[in-house]
Parts: structure tokens; C-alpha cells; sequence
């Protein structure tokens, strides 16, 4: 599922074994050297705990691939959360979910058409939507909303088997979403555009629509998001998803994703999402104190992509 | 201890393990809590605290909850500082049978075993007196709010001022259209703006002390030290010399993190032991401070 | 397909460029245009391609008036076009640049991998440019064979018309040869090719008409048989060209650059051989031979894996006199984004300071100077973005910004690659006085005529050792590349 | 002082032309509409306001012009504050301000070689600080630091006439800043690095050097910024500056910059920066509540670049 360079695949696969063995690594140490680690319910929260940061990151690599980005994501989150609580009083709870999945692709939508139909820079566009986003979920509702039918919670804590169902939900959006970008014509072109837009408007694609589009499938992602973690936290606030959009562009770009576009790969883009999981995951066992697990954390990440360039640098 | 079952007793014998989840520890009331309760851990001798810091990320409290809850703690002391509620962590902590501890924040849904932590509307309300008192022809007191009302803490104290002050037709009052996220920085910008509509102030009422202290420089440079008191809550150290110093700062109201801290974990320790009829609500009380009585809750060793 | 363009003009901002061009194409024909650099030829061009709409007049397809609002309306009518500047994504594979946006698709709607390369293969096997592999990453390619991708691209599906833009600017050798068979075949198949050519040899041999364009006017329509190549020179420079190449009669001097043994894994190995004072040296060898490489591993751009005589880094060799006019100037030649002044002092900046400060006026003169001694149009043009001038002029800018560093010695990597016949003259007679002067120099050139023509001796290269070295007067063109191909006794 | 195209005078001057023109509406607009705008105390406000964005902003665009980003200045801010009044009680005030300074240039070195040295992606380094370095200052006081001696507020609070002395030396910053970057050969580097770094490089120019030097002068400015901002609230909070880097960005971006490199203007940054502050200011002048505020501001930014996109394709 590598974007970038479908064809190199010798090299590719090289690279991507080499940040496997990465995670590999991690995981081994995390087990020889706790012994929570490997439990059944320390699993079961890591999966639970990629859900978010994987449904933005994704969303976030597809954006990052046409040379954009994506600063809105924490505000839409939070938006489409309490959205769906709000609407629990007055919807069936499917409906609900089904309205603010939309709001987050509806905030996409105006992300995508100002920066592709107005040529603004998309770190401002998505800055100002930030911002904007944000302040709309207060408008919305200044408190927090916490329905009561517990349904509500289902689908952040249903389990299928040993799996989170927001995981598989997770799972799938990967999966899906790494045969959009290197199997089919729309996904090859927000490659493409991320590489030479020009170029693609030549050979006659509408540049334009791609861009949207791109932007529009990060919304989407940051919509389900917001209403898988209302669900899973029981109650939605306006307040929630604070730089969100900061872990989702680390776990692309530790994936090797270029700010620049037209480079990253869905794989690696996991892989990140394992990176980032892993680290809180660990720093909790050990009992690492709260301001020095921040202080490791941007070590650890530091050691983490050098490690990677130099297995790139040899591959 | 006396407890239904051999397990607490054996427990008691090898000491306790409790989760501390924190909703953010960057701030100092917060981190002061965490330290709280951590020393009368290591007071008490038996019980040991695993501390964890959710970054003001609600999924992540969740998340390090269920980290907790791997871990196989005893029992959880929840700090939620601004969030509201969190029913799915209190669900799992309920599933996995332990008994959860709510200090300062009093979650708004959802089950707990015991809360301890202030009266936020009484802390305002004895300030909005304190005010009335000291400003006996009235006027113009602003009000700097610390964040949106998602955090009901701060709501309840600018209410308790309110419902004192707006009774009174003597006083106008004049809430900052921006918020002073509880920090000094903001309290100093948030003060800046409102004098610079509002040059008649006479008192400004802010939800924490950090924000209080960013308003006393505001007020200092604009050269209306004289004209303008303060009032406060929280009991933060600065805040507490400034008052004693005999400043415009004249009040605050003490929300002592070190006393609840150290009730909560009493608290925990208290149910893991099986004592019978614990009181589920516990309200700390939060006495005025004021330049005659400051110097009393002034505690060098204090965490915050 | 038939095409023809009626008083046809086209203004940037208010600058017209083209100033009413009345040209006609018919089926079956090569139509060459050719013009000085800046001359109008590439505008031109992005008006039959649709990527630029013309300020006034007509263009007719077939008889018919039409109107290309976008390159896309262009393609739909069969006219496809190869562009100067190289236009492919370099991320992406070779298969996914020559198919993008039309790739074969199974039933449930997702891209066939397997048969998208297989139609690539077969693409690049009609266009005679088999060598390349589709799933490389394009950007892996050479330079020449990423124009031979765009060109193969430009191919795909039924074309009527194809325009190509200084096609045969980076290639040489045997890709030339399979571009002009590739042509030959599609004028068979009755395709109009508009052929925009600095080489006037190739001109000669493939036109069936020529127009000759200067500043922005067609000022004549002829044939092969009826002009001659100095006789289009002429008409493009507005004056007579003498002779193109200086006579090179000096002695060489001292020693100058001493490269011993130098190789670097992969791409050249075991090269010696010497630069002296008041020389001109060509090197000669066909895409792939390993010149540019050795000559950036001499500059101190990429480091030897064994050998001597190259420099620990660009300042490094700079500091020793040495300047290096690469081969791409897009990539390693030009701040697209900067002004014709900032690029052309950027590599003296640090010597033309007052105390803390760069001496501006002092800097602007400089610069000036050297754009009215080599001429770049348009002459006014310090404070514009070296990206909008033509390709031949950016050419001369990174001449510009080297000669101002006043070097001992000057590496030239395909100078003349894109320039107009009378500025190559120009380019000619500056080399061979600054090598009076006492300056040594490096010709790196894909064309043998130049290779010979304007240098004292030529070096060889073949898969990145050196195969000969020959003395320019009296070698043949034949000779030179029998060694380069390997055939020379 | 624009960098890009110092020498295209005219265009240049009309695109900030119609920059200004843009700021003197907003300015004729607050001065008509609402009473207070055009007082002394709001003027000095609005000086003083500027300051923390203004000093972030010019050395964000140091290093945007590189192509780079620079995400860890609001944690340099928290650290070089928190330190500078932590010394206080055991160094002279100058000194201690001095170490504070020193502490962003230390942050920036750090930052600028992993970027430049190992060719790691800047947004993942400067993540990573963002979140070492905050963790820091933590550890080095999870309290606020309140230094006893008032002399500790002469700097954020003292006055030259009219203008408060950190304004000043914020204009100094810009001064200073935009000679270094329009007639410096470092200067003029560091811009030519962010439009083509190997041509920069085969010019023999050393591009490592300058790139570190462009991170080193955003870390000196956040440092800078922090020591202003401690000395101005009196109070040092390592919780302080959290998403700065957003605003300093904007100020970069609204002004015109490319965050692909090589395109940025000093002045126009600064236009940015005027933009950002007299939003701040004329919403809480109108008394527009808070929520409003953040509604409105991301759609004002929105309307900026739009009327800005205008005047540029016009000019
Ligand atoms: N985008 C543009 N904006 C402004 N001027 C332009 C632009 N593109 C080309 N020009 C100008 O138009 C004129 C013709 O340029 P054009 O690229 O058509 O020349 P050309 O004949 O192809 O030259 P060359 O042989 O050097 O490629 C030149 O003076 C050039 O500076
Ligand atoms: N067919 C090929 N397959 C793989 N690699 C190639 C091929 N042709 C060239 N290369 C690579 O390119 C290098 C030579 O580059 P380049 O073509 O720039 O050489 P050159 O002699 O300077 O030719 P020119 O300047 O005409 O392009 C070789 O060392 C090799 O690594
Ligand atoms: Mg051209
Ligand atoms: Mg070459």
C-alpha cells in the first residue's frame, strides 16, 4: 500500500520492513520489560487508543499527499461530537452519528473548495477553520452534552471478540482507504497532484475536484472520529480535540510522508499511528511522571525518525 | 481493617495500589493535587501511586484509566481538573469492580464511589460579599472568566459573585467578552482589553488567582493600583503574599489542593480498608482569605 | 489534421509577445519553427497546446475555428504537446506518468496494475524507446529518458498532431536517432510534428517547411531545399555569422586541474587527465556515460569513493577557482523563484560585501554588465523572476552567475543546450577569450560538432571510464563516436 | 524590505500597497465605529499586544523561507521565561534575562542541527521540541515563578514616551531583521535555500550552516519573546505559549509567505502581524462574546487572504 512508488517494490518493501522492525523492536521491549504489557486488557487499549489519532492521520495523509494540510481536524472532532449528542435527543442514535459524520465532511467540503477554487493556502484556510470550527462547537453548546441512552455508548465500547469495533472500524477506513489511493484513478491523481499539479492538469484531470475531494475525505475522517469518541467517552464537549491535528501530521510524517506531497504511504502512515500509541502506551507502564513522558516523548520520536532515515539511507 | 472477604486484609498487608488519572496536570492546582496526594501516600506508608496525565485529552484520560485498570490498581482517584464528566471511564472502572475517588472535580454523570473537592458557587458568593463590603457606594466590578462554560467550576464561582452583586443596584457589573484561560498571560491581556473600554472600574473579579495576578499588572501599568481592588480564589502563593503585602489584591478564597489532595487519598485508602458508611459527598470548605488572615494558610512547603 | 493560426497574439500583462503570427500545418508534414531564444517559439506553442488562451486572432483545425479553452481540449482534438521544460512527476512511476488519467480499470473499478505496465511497454516499444523500464520512478530516469517518457507519453491514443518543444535538447546518440525514426513514422501515418529545434542540421534533415520567428513575428516560410543553415542563422540573428567556431591556435600553460584516478561506485571509475591554462577541452560520450557525474564529483558536489584531484566541497572548489555550469538548470542552475539578479550574483555574495552588508549598487552593475555581455533578453531584466525568461536566456543567466565569479577554471556541463544559434556563437567566442586569458575550460556537450568544433582536444567517455582522447583538428565526427560507442580500433 | 523580489519594485509596491490599504480600513473602521479604539490606552495596548506574535512571527519567517517550520517557539517561550525568573533570585536581572535568551538559541541550534545535519523533516523536529522542551519547563517549575524584584518588570512594562520599550525592540527585531535578510549574503542564503538548496549549495554556499543559523534566530526571537512576556505578567507560568506557534505562522502566511520556502516579506510579515492583533483587538472592542470571536476571526483571516489573492492577481 506504499503511494508513492507502487513499483520500486524491492526498495519499498526494504524500508518498510525496517520501520516494522521498528515497531517490532518496541513491542519486544515493552513485553521483556513489563509485565502488563502483553496483557489481554493492555492490548485491548492500545487498540482502542489508535482509533482517533488513525481515522485523522489517515485523512490527514491524503491531504498531506496533494501538498496541503489539515489544521482543523481537533475543531471538527469536536464539533461533530457534540453535534451528535445534541441530536440524540431528537434522532435515532444511527441518525445522529450519521448528521455529524456529515458536518465534519460538510467542514471538508469548505476547507477543499477555498483552498482549490480559491487558490488559498491551505494552512491558513484550515488554520481560520480551526478557529472558526471551534468556535461553532461552543455556539452549538457551551456545555458538555452526556446522553442517556446508554446505546450511545456502543459503538466506542462494543467489542467484537477481542476486538474494539472503532477499531475494526479503524481498520477498515485503512484498508479502504489504502486501495483508494493506490488502486484507483481519483487516488492516483491526489498522488499525482501532490507531486506536479500542473502536470496533472494537463493530462487533463480537474485538479480542482482532487484537491476537494482530498480535504473533504479528512473531514470525513475527523467527523467519524469526533462521534466514535463521544460515543467512547460518554459524553461530548465542545472543548475536546485540542491539537489533534499536530499527532495526525507526526504520524504521517514519521510514516515518511513529505509535507510537500506527492510522497507517503498508507502502510508507513499505520506504522506512525503505532509509533505515537506505543510511546504514551509505554511511558504509562513504566510510570514515567506526566512532564518527563513529555520530555521523552520528543526524544523518543526524535530517535524514532532518525532510526528510520538511516535504515532509508541504507535500503 | 474488616472487610467481607480475606482478599482486602491480605491486600492491607502488602499496602495498596492506587491510580491517580489526571485530566491535565499543567497547571499549577492541578500538579498541586497530584503532589497532594502523593505525599500522604508516602505519609500513610502502604500505599503506593501510580500517576498518570491525560493532557487535557478526555480519550486519553479513558485511555490511561484502562492503562490503570491493567496495571491492576486497587483503586482510582480521578482529577479531572475542567472536564465535566467522563461516563465511559467511570463505566470501566465500575466493570472492573474498583472503587473510584473524585477530588476537586464532581463529575456531572455517571457513578462514583466518593467525591471531595470545594463549594465553587460559595467560594464566588463570599467573594461578591467581600466586594460589597469594601466598595459600600457600589460601581463597576468586572469579571474575567478563566474558559467557556463547558467547565462548570469556574460558571459556579463567577454565579456565586453574581447572584450577590446583581442584587444589588449599586453595582454594575461587566464580564470580558474574552476568555483569561486560567493563565496570568491571559488575565493581563483579558484586563488590558477591559480598561481600555472601561477606564471606571472599581473591582475585578477573577475565576482563578493565576489570572488575577496577570490583571494586578495590567492595572499597575495602567496606574489604577489605587482605584481598583481584586478578588480571587484558588489560594495560590503569590496571590496569598500579595494579599498579605497589603496590595490591591484583597481577597481570595481558599481551594486547597493540599487538603483535598490528602482527603482523597484518606478517602480511598478508607473504602479499600471496608470501612462501612463512608460519606459519599464530601464538601472541603473554603475559608475567606484576607490580608488578616493570610498569613495563616501561607505553607512554604505547600505543593501549590 | 490540418492547423493554422490567423494574426494570431498573445501579451503577458502588457508585454505582446507574439505580434500577429499568421502560420499554416497540413497532415503528413514537419513543421519546424526556429527563432532566437525569446524569439516567441515556446508561447507559440502553449497556444496550440491550449495551456495559454491567445489575446486576439484565430486558429483554425481543419478549416473549422476553434477555441482551446485547456490543454485537455487540446488532447480531445488529437494535438499533443511536449514541452521545453520537463513536466513529469517525479514520484511516480514511469507506467503511472505515461497513463495518468486514463488507466485501464477492472470490473470493480479499480486501476489493473498489471495491465496499465504491460500498455506502457507497449507505448514506449512503438515510440522506439524500449530501454526504459515502466515501473521505475520516473524521477530515477535521466534526464533524457524523462523526456523520452514525456515524448512516448505524448503519443497514447490517436494524435493528429504533435508538437514537441527542443525535443532533441537532451538527447543525443542513439535516443536521437529513435526520435527522428519515431518521427519519420508518424508523418507516414500523415501526424503534422511542429518541430521547435535549435540544431538547424536536424532542421535540414527532418522539415518538410521551416518558419524562421523573431521577436514575435513570422519573417519568413521556406523549405530545406531552399535555404541553407547559414542563410536561417542570418534571418534569426538579423545579421551575418561569420564563422560559429573561434580558431584555437594557443599554447597551453600550467596546469590547472590535475584529476588522477578519480571513480565513484557506480557511476565513473579510473579517470585521469589534466586541465591547463589557456585550453579548451571537450567531453564527449553518449547519455549515461558518466560526464555530469564526474564532473560534480570533481566539483565537490558528491564525494569520490577513491582517487584524487577532486575538491571537498563546492566552496571548496570554488575557492580554488573553479566554476561548474550544470546540465539541468532547473534543478541545479536557477532559484526559480528569485530575480535574474539575485541568481546571477548568488555565487559572489560573499566577495562583494561592504562590512556586514552586500555592496547593492555595486552588485547591480556587476550584474548589469553581465547581462548586456551576454545579452539577455530581455535586457531589462534584473528585477524579473528568472523563471519567466525563455529557456535559452535562464541558459545564459547561470553562465552569468559563474563568469561574475571570475574562475580559473570553468566546467561547462551542456552550455549550449537550449541556446540560439547566434548566442552559442557569442557563447564560442567568450570561452575561447577568457581561455586567452589563461582560463582552463571543460566542455561537457552531447553534440559532436560543438564538441569538435569550438574545443583544442576531446576526451571520450564509455560506461564512466575514459575510452580516447583525440585532437580536435583533424578528428571526424565518426571518430569521436566510434569511441564513445566502443567500435574504435 | 520584501525578500523575495526585493528588485520588482513597482509590482511589489502595489501588493503592499493594498496590504496597507487593507490595515488602514480595518484601523478607520475600529477609530469610526467604536469610541475607545483611538485612545492611549488602547493604542499602548494594542503595541504592547504585538509584541509576543510579532517577535515569534519574524523568526518564524527566518525559517519558513527555508522551507522549514519551526513548531516548538510557544514552548520556548514557557522555558526561557520560567528559567529567566528562576535565575532571578540567584543572578543579577540582565544576567538572568540573558541566560533566558541564550536558552532559545540553545532550543534553535538543537532544532537547526537535526534538521540540517540529519536531514530530518522540520515539522516532525520541531514537534518533538515542542513537546521535549514543554516538558521541560515543567520540570524545571511545575509552579509559576513570581521573582520579588520589581526591577524584574521594567522590561515587558517600561515606556519610551508613548511606546512601550518591548515594542520597541520588537521593531528593532524587524529592523535589523529585514536588513539581515534583504542585503546580508547570510540573508540573502537562507531566502535562496528555501527556492532551490542544491543550486544554493553548488554556489558553495554552505546550506547546513544556514539553515541551522535560521532556526537559531527563530529560538533567539522565542527566547526573546519569552523574557518579554515573563517580565511583562510579572509572573513566569510554564503552561504559558501553548499554540503560539499558530499565530506566528498565520502573521507569516496572511503576509504572503510560501510555506515551500524561498517567498516571504518582512514587511508584509509584519502587516500580517498588525492584521492578527487588530482582529484580536476591534472583536473585544465591539465586546463580540467569546465564541463569536473565534467564529468571526477564522472567517475575517479567511476574507484577508481573499481581498489579498484579489489585489495580487490584480497588481
Ligand atoms: N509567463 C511569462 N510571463 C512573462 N513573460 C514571459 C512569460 N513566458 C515567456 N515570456 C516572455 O516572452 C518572450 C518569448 O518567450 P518564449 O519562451 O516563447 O521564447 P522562445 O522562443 O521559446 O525562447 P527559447 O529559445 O529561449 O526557449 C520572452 O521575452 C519571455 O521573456
Ligand atoms: N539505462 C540506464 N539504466 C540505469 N541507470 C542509468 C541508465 N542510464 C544512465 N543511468 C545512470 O545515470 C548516470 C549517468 O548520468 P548522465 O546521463 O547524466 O550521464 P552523462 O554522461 O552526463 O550524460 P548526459 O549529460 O548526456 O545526460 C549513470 O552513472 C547511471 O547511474
Ligand atoms: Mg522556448
Ligand atoms: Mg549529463
Amino acid at each position: 500500500m506504499s503511494v508513492n512508488a507502487l513499483p520500486k517494490i524491492s526498495r519499498d518493501l526494504l524500508v518498510t520492513a525496517a520501520f516494522g522492525l521498528l515497531i517490532v523492536v518496541m513491542v519486544v521491549v515493552a513485553a521483556v520489560t513489563t509485565e502488563s504489557f502483553l496483557t489481554q486488557a493492555n492490548l485491548t487499549n492500545l487498540l482502542k487508543q489508535m482509533v482517533t489519532i488513525g481515522l485523522l492521520a489517515y485523512g490527514m495523509l491524503v491531504v498531506i499527499l496533494t501538498g496541503g494540510i489539515d489544521l482543523s481536524v481537533g475543531s471538527v472532532v469536536a464539533f461533530s461530537g457534540i453535534l451528535t449528542a445534541g441530536l440524540v435527543s431528537s434522532l435515532p442514535i444511527p441518525a445522529a452519528m450519521a448528521v455529524g459524520v456529515v458536518s465534519g465532511i460538510g467542514f471538508g467540503l469548505v476547507n477543499g473548495v477555498l483552498v482549490a477554487r480559491f487558490g488559498l493556502a491551505p494552512f491558513v484556510v484550515t488554520l481560520a477553520s480551526l478557529t472558526t470550527v471551534r468556535g461553532l462547537a461552543f455556539v452549538y453548546s457551551e456545555v458538555p452534552i452526556a446522553p442517556e441512552d446508554p446505546a450511545f455508548f456502543t459503538l466506542g465500547s462494543a467489542m467484537a471478540g477481542p476486538i474494539p469495533v472503532s477499531t475494526l472500524i479503524m481498520f477498515a477506513v485503512f484498508l479502504v482507504g489504502g486501495v483508494f489511493l493506490t488502486r484507483t484513478p481519483a487516488g492516483r491523481s491526489i498522488v499525482a497532484i501532490g507531486g506536479n499539479a500542473e502536470t496533472v492538469r494537463l493530462a487533463g484531470i480537474n485538479v480542482r475536484r482532487h484537491v476537494v475531494l482530498a480535504y473533504t475525505v479528512s473531514g470525513l475522517c475527523a467527523g467519524l472520529a469526533g462521534v466514535i469518541l463521544a460515543s467512547r467517552v460518554g459524553i461530548a464537549q465542545p472543548s475536546v480535540g485540542v491539537a489533534f491535528e499536530l499527532d495526525a501530521i507526526a504520524a504521517c510524517v514519521i510514516g515518511g510522508a513529505s509535507l510537500a506531497g506527492g510522497k507517503g504511504s498508507v502502510r508507513a502512515t499505520f506504522g506512525g499511528v503505532l509509533v505515537l500509541v506505543l510511546i504514551n502506551n509505554l511511558l504509562n507502564l513504566y510510570g514515567v511522571q506526566s512532564f518527563w513522558q513529555q520530555v521523552l516523548k520528543g526524544l523518543i520520536i526524535i530517535a524514532v525518525i532518525l532510526a528510520q532515515r538511516t535504515n532509508r539511507v541504507r535500503a | 481493617s474488616s472487610g467481607g472477604s480475606a482478599e482486602p486484609a491480605t491486600q492491607a498487608d502488602s499496602g495498596y495500589t492506587i491510580g491517580v488519572a489526571n485530566f491535565m496536570l499543567s497547571g499549577p492546582y492541578f500538579s498541586g493535587m497530584d503532589k497532594a496526594i502523593a505525599a500522604q501516600a508516602q505519609k500513610k506508608g502502604n500505599v503506593e501511586i501510580i500517576s498518570t496525565d491525560a493532557n487535557g485529552d478526555a480519550a486519553k484520560l479513558a485511555g490511561n484509566v484502562e492503562d490503570l485498570l491493567t496495571k491492576n490498581v486497587d483503586a482510582v482517584i480521578i482529577s479531572g481538573g475542567p472536564l465535566e464528566s467522563a461516563p465511559a471511564v467511570l463505566n470501566s472502572i465500575k466493570a472492573a469492580g474498583k472503587p473510584v475517588v473524585l477530588v476537586d472535580r464532581k463529575f456531572q454523570t455517571g457513578e462514583y464511589t466518593s467525591w471531595i473537592g470545594p463549594d465553587n458557587e460559595a467560594i464566588g458568593r463570599q467573594n461578591g460579599e467581600y466586594l460589597s463590603t469594601a466598595l459600600p457606594d457600589g460601581g463597576k466590578v468586572a469579571i474575567i472568566k478563566g474558559g467557556p462554560a463547558d467547565n462548570s467550576i469556574g460558571l459556579a464561582r463567577t454565579n456565586g459573585v453574581k447572584s450577590v452583586l446583581s442584587a444589588d443596584s449599586k453595582f454594575t457589573l461587566v464580564e470580558a467578552p474574552d476568555f483569561g484561560n486560567w493563565g496570568s498571560d491571559g488575565g493581563l491581556t483579558v484586563m488590558e482589553s477591559l480598561l481600555a473600554t472601561n477606564k471606571d472600574i472599581k473591582a475585578v473579579f477573577c475565576e482563578n488567582d493565576a489570572m488575577c495576578l496577570g490583571a494586578q499588572r495590567a492595572i499597575a501599568d495602567a496606574g489604577l493600583s489605587d482605584g481598583i481592588i481584586i478578588a480571587g480564589v484558588d489560594g495560590q502563593a503569590e496571590a496569598l503574599k500579595a494579599i498579605l503585602d497589603g496590595t490591591n489584591y484583597k481577597v481570595t478564597g481558599l481551594n486547597d489542593a493540599d487538603i483535598i489532595g490528602a482527603k482523597g487519598l484518606d478517602r480511598a485508602v478508607e473504602i479499600l480498608g471496608g470501612a462501612a458508611n463512608v460519606e459519599k459527598d464530601t464538601v472541603v470548605p473554603s475559608p475567606m482569605v484576607t490580608k488578616d488572615n493570610a498569613a495563616q494558610f501561607q505553607n512554604p512547603d505547600g505543593s501549590f | 489534421m490540418s492547423l493554422e493560426l490567423r494574426d494570431v497574439r498573445k501579451s503577458y500583462g502588457d508585454v505582446e509577445v507574439l505580434h500577429g503570427v499568421d502560420l499554416v500545418g497540413r497532415d503528413g508534414e514537419v513543421l519546424a519553427v526556429v527563432g532566437a531564444n525569446g524569439a516567441g517559439k515556446s508561447t507559440l506553442i502553449r497556444i496550440f497546446s491550449g495551456a495559454h488562451e491567445m489575446s486576439s486572432g484565430e486558429m483554425r483545425v481543419d478549416g473549422e475555428p476553434v477555441r482551446l479553452r485547456s490543454p485537455h481540449d487540446a488532447h480531445e482534438r488529437g494535438i499533443r504537446t511536449v514541452y521545453q521544460e520537463l513536466s513529469i512527476v517525479p514520484g511516480l512511476s514511469v507506467t503511472e506518468n505515461l497513463l495518468m488519467g486514463r488507466f485501464p480499470r477492472r470490473r470493480s473499478g479499480l486501476i489493473d496494475w498489471p495491465a496499465a505496465h504491460r500498455e506502457a511497454k507497449e507505448l514506449l516499444d512503438a515510440a522506439g524507446f524500449g530501454a526504459i523500464e515502466p515501473r521505475t520512478v520516473a524521477g530515477r530516469l535521466t534526464v533524457a529518458r524523462q523526456q523520452m517518457v514525456e515524448i512516448a507519453k505524448a503519443l497514447a491514443g490517436e494524435v493528429r498532431v504533435l508538437v514537441l518543444d527542443e525535443p532533441s535538447a537532451v538527447l543525443a546518440g542513439g535516443d536521437l536517432d529513435a526520435l527522428f525514426g519515431l518521427i519519420r513514422r508518424l508523418k507516414a501515418r500523415g501526424v503534422l510534428v511542429v518541430y521547435v529545434s535549435h540544431r538547424l542540421a536536424e532542421v535540414m534533415e527532418l522539415a518538410d517547411s521551416i518558419v524562421v520567428i523573431k521577436d514575435g513575428v513570422i519573417i519568413e516560410t521556406t523549405e530545406p531545399s531552399r535555404t541553407s543553415e547559414d542563410e536561417l542563422i542570418r534571418l534569426m540573428a538579423g545579421r551575418r555569422l561569420e564563422q560559429i567556431y573561434p580558431d584555437r591556435r594557443g599554447a597551453p600553460g600550467e596546469t590547472r586541474l590535475k584529476v588522477d584516478r578519480l571513480s565513484r561506485r557506480g557511476e565513473f571509475s579510473d579517470v585521469s587527465f589534466e586541465l591547463r591554462a589557456g585550453e579548451i577541452v571537450g567531453l564527449f560520450g553518449l547519455v549515461g556515460s558518466g560526464r555530469s557525474e564526474m564532473a560534480r564529483c570533481v566539483f565537490g558536489a558528491e564525494p569520490p569513493t577513491s582517487g584524487g584531484g577532486a575538491f571537498r566541497s563546492p566552496a571548496d572548489a570554488i575557492s580554488h577557482g573553479l566554476a561548474l555550469v550544470t546540465e539541468d538548470r532547473k534543478r541545479t542552475g536557477l532559484v526559480g523563484g528569485m530575480t535574474v539578479l539575485d541568481n546571477i550574483a548568488l555565487a559572489t555574495m560573499r566577495a562583494t560585501t561592504r562590512g556586514p552588508l552586500i555592496d547593492m549598487p555595486g552588485r547591480r552593475e556587476r550584474v548589469a554588465g553581465m547581462i548586456d555581455r551576454l545579452s539577455i533578453q530581455p535586457a531589462r531584466c534584473a528585477t524579473m523572476p528568472v523563471a519567466a525568461l525563455s529557456g535559452g536566456n535562464q541558459q545564459k543567466a547561470v553562465l552569468a552567475k559563474w563568469l561574475l565569479a571570475e574562475p580559473r577554471v570553468l566546467i561547462l556541463d551542456e552550455p549550449t543546450r537550449g541556446v540560439d544559434m547566434a548566442t552559442r556563437v557569442d557563447i564560442y567566442r567568450m570561452i575561447d577569450a577568457l581561455a586567452r586569458e589563461g582560463l582552463a575550460v571543460l566542455l561537457i556537450s552531447s553534440d559532436l560538432t560543438e564538441v569538435l568544433g569550438a574545443t583544442d582536444r576531446v576526451l571520450v567517455m564509455r560506461e564512466g571510464r575514459l575510452a580516447g582522447e583525440l585532437r580536435s583538428e583533424g578528428t571526424t565526427e565518426d571518430e569521436v563516436l566510434a569511441h564513445a560507442i566502443g567500435v574504435a580500433a
